[in-house]
């Protein structure tokens, strides 16, 4: 299981970087942390002819405070992001789902864009991202643009980055007052991809009712799905644990078409979609209404479910 | 086996390790007999330069089949010892004590001869070899029983199944084990320990999934699922010792036993757990969403 | 004997230093001066005609130092030897079809080596591996062990008239009469299957032959040194003092490194005496689920007779066992299942039928445990069905029909896999038996704790076997 | 140029070769042992400036500039007394075939750095990236609450 033979470059600005990729064009590939390409080279069903190592390009990798939001660079390490008080307060969500991400050996290596760019279906990040309506910057030698989290995903490890288009940044507006955010899933071993994972965010209005809610689920598609149907349910509604459990059962049976593979049957994961979209509704509420006003509070317990 | 003039033991043994312990297992067998410390005995395994006769590794007969030998090879060379020391301490075998790499006149432990020392006298470079006697404290000495000796056990586990998700917790494993003598029951036990992880690999993670064209769908550690640290209880063991008649150690095996009855408790304890009349498990693997599946059809 | 006690007590290992330190020499650890490496292209089919595999190409790729098919191999080439026979089972069927090194006319599962690559390193033998050109005509494969046996399926091997690998029966007393004695009759089919052994340290074969002093160094993971020295010896014509195998630390066994002459064994040996270089192959992970042997399912349709009190009077079992597509190591692990069903209970009337079944999988072979599973799994979910048809509790129906201390050595007549009748030396059941539920605290638990924790909502069980 | 285990050294190298594969062959640093080369079983963990990688899962080419520590760096070569945490190993049979060992060590370096008193469930945690066939994880668990909290081995 060695790779085959590439040639490779190590370029130490985007600029140099980018250059490289149009040089190349489909025959280049970006490497980033490596966590996903390498396996898939080693095992040879990935053969990039040309290799276009980012780790050098410090530029990329940083965790900004953007207002009451956040930027981070793609080519930061998962591991920074977990252990970053930055994120912890701007974005509780994405704290609580990093310990979930694989094992502390990858996420030493692994990066956010990396992983985003990959866009694997039962990866973490994509949901987290969908759920926190994160805005991606794209840049090429041609210029630069935002790409909304809604537009990035196409499907199977497929995103809108065109050929010679890098992920240089993440950015992820500030939650709004009053929100909770939970993350939850579902995986066989603790690290292993997820059968099922959900990624929720509520806020609620000055009385306390559900004002606005995005369930985002990862491993019951060819994308993360945002359940939009089980959204309607949560609008305008207090929360309640009734109300937590017919949201799970509309997103289990309206929002997702979710596919059977050796580890799990699409019913099992339809029933996994409706229990872990309620437990976490629950949570979300649960920290939306004891923050009230202080933004989404820290997740007590860093334990990932299992 | 030898004793080399320095005074440490060498012994060769025909079977291969795989991380059994043999080195200290049947160091501890020879140190016993001869006296010695178990640092003082170096064992080679697996080279068929150093022993030429022997099977292997397999069956949980390491310590059957090669510790009893071992045990006879070195009472062979303790009769050497026992020769040669009457001899030079002009003193009966039965007044003779084997302790701390020497032999001595029972209660006069100041005077006696170190092992190495009686090794150089026991070298016929040093004189002649007298006729009808061999040379050096060595011994080499070969075991196969009759028949295989049974070893026996009982395991007990609690379990806790998420109904909703039918996920599947242990919260206690016991094993109660009689692999007849123990020779170190710190290696019995890491023994026990790793088979029952087997065992509960093989009950509710490990499956090789063939489609129809006899395809590996999972060759891979991604979807081919070894349980991890945090997939295994701890395991709670105890010892009984019903000695096997058919060797001298006593002894019948451990290895493979902490494998071996994890699926049948697996199927019984989740069927207890989950108390639905219907629901009967005959299957093995089992996964959650399996177990969903079962759930489901027994309502 | 009054030197210190030894045997019994809890010796820290002399064996660690050298693990802990990184200086434990494993076979992939070996390193020689000029050394080769190898990769075999493997089978994409699980039952194809092969009918040509042009090396051409990859011989003709820089760095690459030979490239063998079966026909370069000539008489070298011949079908692994028959490891385990089967035991003399009365009316026995049996079929013996052994690996071969590299396969000729027919591929028979997912992983069979076609060609041996053999240049200056592992990632020059991988790109060898895309040069070689196979013709192979995909044949449809045998999978389920019911479709296999019916008729008109496809063959592994058409020399056979079916894929029957073996068919054995063995009794013990008169089922049939004690069934008329019958209380209770419970019959169920079960599906026990196994996996791969999956010890972290892959295989790995390194040999260096010294013409000078003629003679040949193998460094094996195998399990069983001697044996592969011996068969070597004959293979390559060398006396057995020319040829020293060393299996040195191995990274877990677990049964699969038992498995001789796989053709790894047979082919590195001869490549660094032909070549007169050392060799060295690692397998890689992907190469050991498909290249090393492991155990797979069985299929029984079992029945258990019993009186009012619980006690057995009978079983019968009927079962299939998947052997993949060779058996070089015979029946041992069909008749481990079929022995080691019978457990620590008394049993007077079993009739124990199976049939091993040829498929295009990798070959099975023991893996720890070695078919013993199976059996348990058996008699203890039958035994489960019966004490709740019954009413009888689970460790009560147990203990009515453990032997007793006074009954070894216990005679349980059928042939085990030692050609021996299975004849238990000794044992003491019972006392272990009650220790577990002490330990478990059965009792306590079934009558108080898990009615609160059910009324709690909560599904907690407790298991004994 | 690497640094490792406190050695520098100068190679050139193809770039597809691993980082595991460098280490191994062009170091002779067999301490390092390789079991699936596609970042599951953990055996090929080593330190990559005194965090825990996956040395399957990396380029040679990409330690250029970095300090690498292996196995064989907690006994400088190898040779010196064992590192407690290799001790403590020893003392609660937290090995079998030791296959798995090294990878396992190299993990529980920086964890122990990062919590120096870990309970159960976060040794279990962390010990969840490296796989192991023979021990069953108890005696390694037992190890590492030896080496941080002096909690000697439930023996009997």
């Amino acid at each position: 299981m060695k790779p085959a033979p590439f040639d490779y470059f190590a370029p130490g600005t985007v600029d140099e970087a980018l250059a490289l990729l149009a040089e190349h064009g489909h025959e280049a590939k970006p490497l980033a942390g490596g966590q996903s390409l390498i396996p898939a080279m080693n095992f040879r069903l990935a053969r990039p002819q040309v290799l276009v190592d980012l780790n050098q390009v410090a530029a990329l990798s940083y965790i900004r405070a953007n207002g009451s939001g956040l930027a981070i660079g793609a080519m930061t390490r998962q591991r920074a992001v977990e252990r970053s008080d930055l994120v912890a307060r701007a974005a509780p969500l994405l704290a609580e789902a990093m310990p979930s991400i694989a094992h502390p050996q990858i996420r030493n290596r692994g990066t956010v864009g990396g992983s985003l760019a990959h866009a694997d279906p039962s990866a973490e990040l994509p949901a987290v991202a969908l759920a926190l309506e994160t805005r991606f910057r794209a840049k090429s030698v041609t210029g630069e643009r935002w790409i909304p989290a809604g537009e990035f995903f196409k499907g199977m490890l497929e995103t809108a980055l065109e050929p010679g288009e890098l992920l240089v940044e993440i950015a992820i507006p500030p939650l709004p007052a009053r929100s909770g955010t939970a993350f939850l899933e579902m995986a066989r071993r603790h690290g292993d991809y997820a059968l099922v994972g959900v990624a929720a965010v509520v806020t609620l209005d000055a009385s306390g009712r559900c004002q606005a809610a995005r369930v985002a689920l990862l491993s019951v598609g060819d994308g993360p799905v945002l359940a939009s149907e089980a959204a309607t349910v949560l609008a305008g509604q207090a929360p309640a644990a009734e109300l937590a459990r017919a949201a799970g059962e509309r997103a289990a049976s309206r929002d997702v078409d979710p596919p059977s593979d050796i580890h799990a049957s699409a019913a099992y994961r339809r029933r996994l979609v409706a229990v872990l979209t309620r437990r976490a509704l629950e949570r979300a509420f649960e920290r939306a209404e004891k923050g009230s006003g202080e933004r989404g509070a820290v997740p007590s317990d860093r334990k990932p479910s299992s | 086996m030898t004793v080399e003039p320095g005074g440490r033991v060498r012994l060769a043994t025909g079977v291969g390790t795989q991380g059994q312990g043999h080195f200290t297992a049947f160091a501890q067998i020879v140190a016993e007999v001869l006296g010695v410390d178990v640092a003082d005995v170096h064992v080679i395994t697996g080279d068929t330069r150093e022993f030429h006769w022997g099977t292997g590794t397999f069956a949980s007969r390491g310590a059957v089949v090669a510790g009893s030998a071992c045990q006879a090879a070195a009472l062979r060379v303790r009769e050497k010892i026992l020769e040669l020391a009457s001899h030079e301490l002009e003193a009966s075998k039965a007044d003779l004590v084997l302790a701390g790499g020497s032999v001595h006149v029972r209660g006069d432990p100041g005077a006696g001869i170190t092992l190495g020392a009686l090794a150089v006298k026991a070298n016929p470079l040093r004189g002649a070899v007298r006729p009808g006697t061999e040379p050096g404290l060595e011994a080499t000495a070969y075991f196969g029983p009759d028949r295989g000796s049974t070893a026996s056990g009982v395991h007990a586990m609690l379990v806790e199944v998420d109904p909703e998700t039918a996920q599947v917790e242990i919260r206690r494993y016991v094993v109660v084990h009689d692999c007849g003598r123990v020779i170190n029951p710190m290696i019995v036990d890491g023994q026990i320990h790793g088979g029952v992880a087997h065992g509960i690999g093989n009950a509710f993670y490990e499956q090789l999934v063939y489609d129809e064209d006899g395809q590996l769908l999972n060759a891979s550690f991604m979807d081919y699922l070894l349980p991890t640290a945090t997939d295994v209880p701890r395991v709670e063991t105890a010892h009984r010792e019903t000695p096997s008649p058919l060797n001298p150690m006593g002894a019948k095996g451990v290895g493979e036993a902490g494998a071996i009855p994890t699926g049948a408790l697996f199927a019984q304890a989740v069927e207890d757990a989950l108390g639905r009349t219907g629901l009967e498990i005959c299957e093995i693997p089992l996964s959650p969403s399996r177990l969903f599946e079962l759930i489901e059809e027994a309502r | 004997m009054e030197s210190r006690r030894q045997v019994g007590e809890r010796v820290r290992r002399t064996e660690d230093a050298r693990l802990l330190t990184g200086r434990a020499l494993f076979v992939d650890d070996v390193r020689l001066d000029g050394m080769l490496h190898v990769a075999f292209l493997r089978s994409q089919h699980a039952h194809a005609r092969l009918t040509g595999v042009d090396a051409t190409a990859a011989r003709a790729r820089p760095g690459v130092v030979a490239v063998y098919t079966a026909a370069d191999l000539g008489d070298y080439w011949r079908p692994g030897p028959l490891l385990v026979p089967p035991p003399p089972i009365a009316g026995l069927v049996f079929n013996a079809c052994t690996q071969v090194p590299l396969a000729k006319e027919k591929l028979r599962h997912v992983g069979e080596p076609m060609a041996m690559v053999v240049a200056e390193s592992r990632y020059l033998a991988e790109d060898a591996l895309d040069d070689i050109v196979v013709e192979a005509e995909p044949l449809p494969a045998v999978v389920d062990l019911e479709a296999a046996l019916a008729k008109g399926a496809p063959r592994v091997h058409e020399h056979l008239p079916s894929n029957l690998a073996a068919h054995a029966v063995q009794r013990k007393g008169d089922y049939a009469r004690a069934k008329q004695r019958a209380h209770t009759v419970i019959k169920r089919r079960f599906r026990y299957d196994r996996g791969a052994s999956a010890a972290i340290e892959n295989r790995a074969v390194a040999a260096q032959w010294d013409p000078r002093a003629e003679e040949l160094t193998v460094w094996d993971t195998t399990q069983a040194p001697i044996p592969i020295r011996n068969g070597l010896a004959q293979l390559l014509g060398l006396l057995e003092s020319q040829v020293r195998v060393v299996a040195p630390f191995v990274g877990g066994g677990f049964g699969p490194k038992i498995m001789m002459y796989y053709p790894e064994e047979v082919l590195v040996p001869w490549a660094a005496m032909k070549l007169g270089r050392p060799v060295k192959w690692t397998e890689d992970r992907q190469e050991n689920f498909f290249a090393t042997t492991q155990e797979r399912g069985q299929i029984h349709d079992a029945e258990i007779t019993l009186d009012q009190s619980g006690k057995i009077l009978g079983v019968r079992d009927v079962f299939l066992h998947d052997t993949g597509a060779y058996d070089p190591y015979g029946l041992t692990v069909p008749i481990n299942s079929q022995c080691t069903l019978l457990g620590p209970y008394e049993i007077p009337n079993y009739e124990s039928e199976f049939t091993a079944v040829f498929t295009n999988k990798t070959i099975v072979t023991p893996v720890r445990g070695a078919g013993r599973q199976h059996g348990v799994f058996v008699i203890e979910r039958l035994l489960d069905f019966a004490a709740k048809e019954l009413g009888i509790d689970r460790a009560e129906i147990r203990r009515r029909n453990l032997l007793r201390r006074d009954q070894f050595p216990f005679n349980n007549e059928i042939l085990f896999q030692d050609s021996a009748p299975l004849t238990y030396d000794s044992g003491d059941y019972e006392p272990a038996l009650d220790q577990a539920l002490e330990l478990i605290d059965y009792h306590r638990f079934v009558r108080e704790e898990q009615p609160r924790l059910r009324t709690a909502g909560r599904h907690v069980g407790i298991g004994i076997v | 140029m690497v640094t490792v285990n406190g050695a520098r050294y100068e190679r050139t190298v193809e770039p597809r070769l691993l980082l595991s594969d460098f280490l191994r062959n062009e170091l002779g640093l067999t301490g390092t042992h390789v079991g699936c080369e596609h970042g599951v079983c953990g055996a090929c963990t080593v330190l990559l400036d005194g965090e825990a990688v996956r040395s399957c899962l990396m380029f040679a080419v990409q330690a250029d500039g970095h300090a690498v520590t292996t196995v064989e760096g907690l006994t400088d070569g190898g040779g010196g007394p064992l590192h407690p945490l290799q001790a403590a190993f020893h003392e609660a049979h937290g090995l079998q075939c030791g296959f798995c060992t090294p990878g396992i060590l190299m993990t529980l370096v920086p964890f122990l750095r990062d919590h120096p008193h870990p309970d159960e469930r976060e040794i279990r945690e962390a010990l969840s990236g490296n796989l192991c066939r023979c021990t069953g994880y108890q005696n390694i668990v037992a190890a590492v609450r030896l080496a941080s909290d002096g909690i000697p081995t439930p023996g009997r």
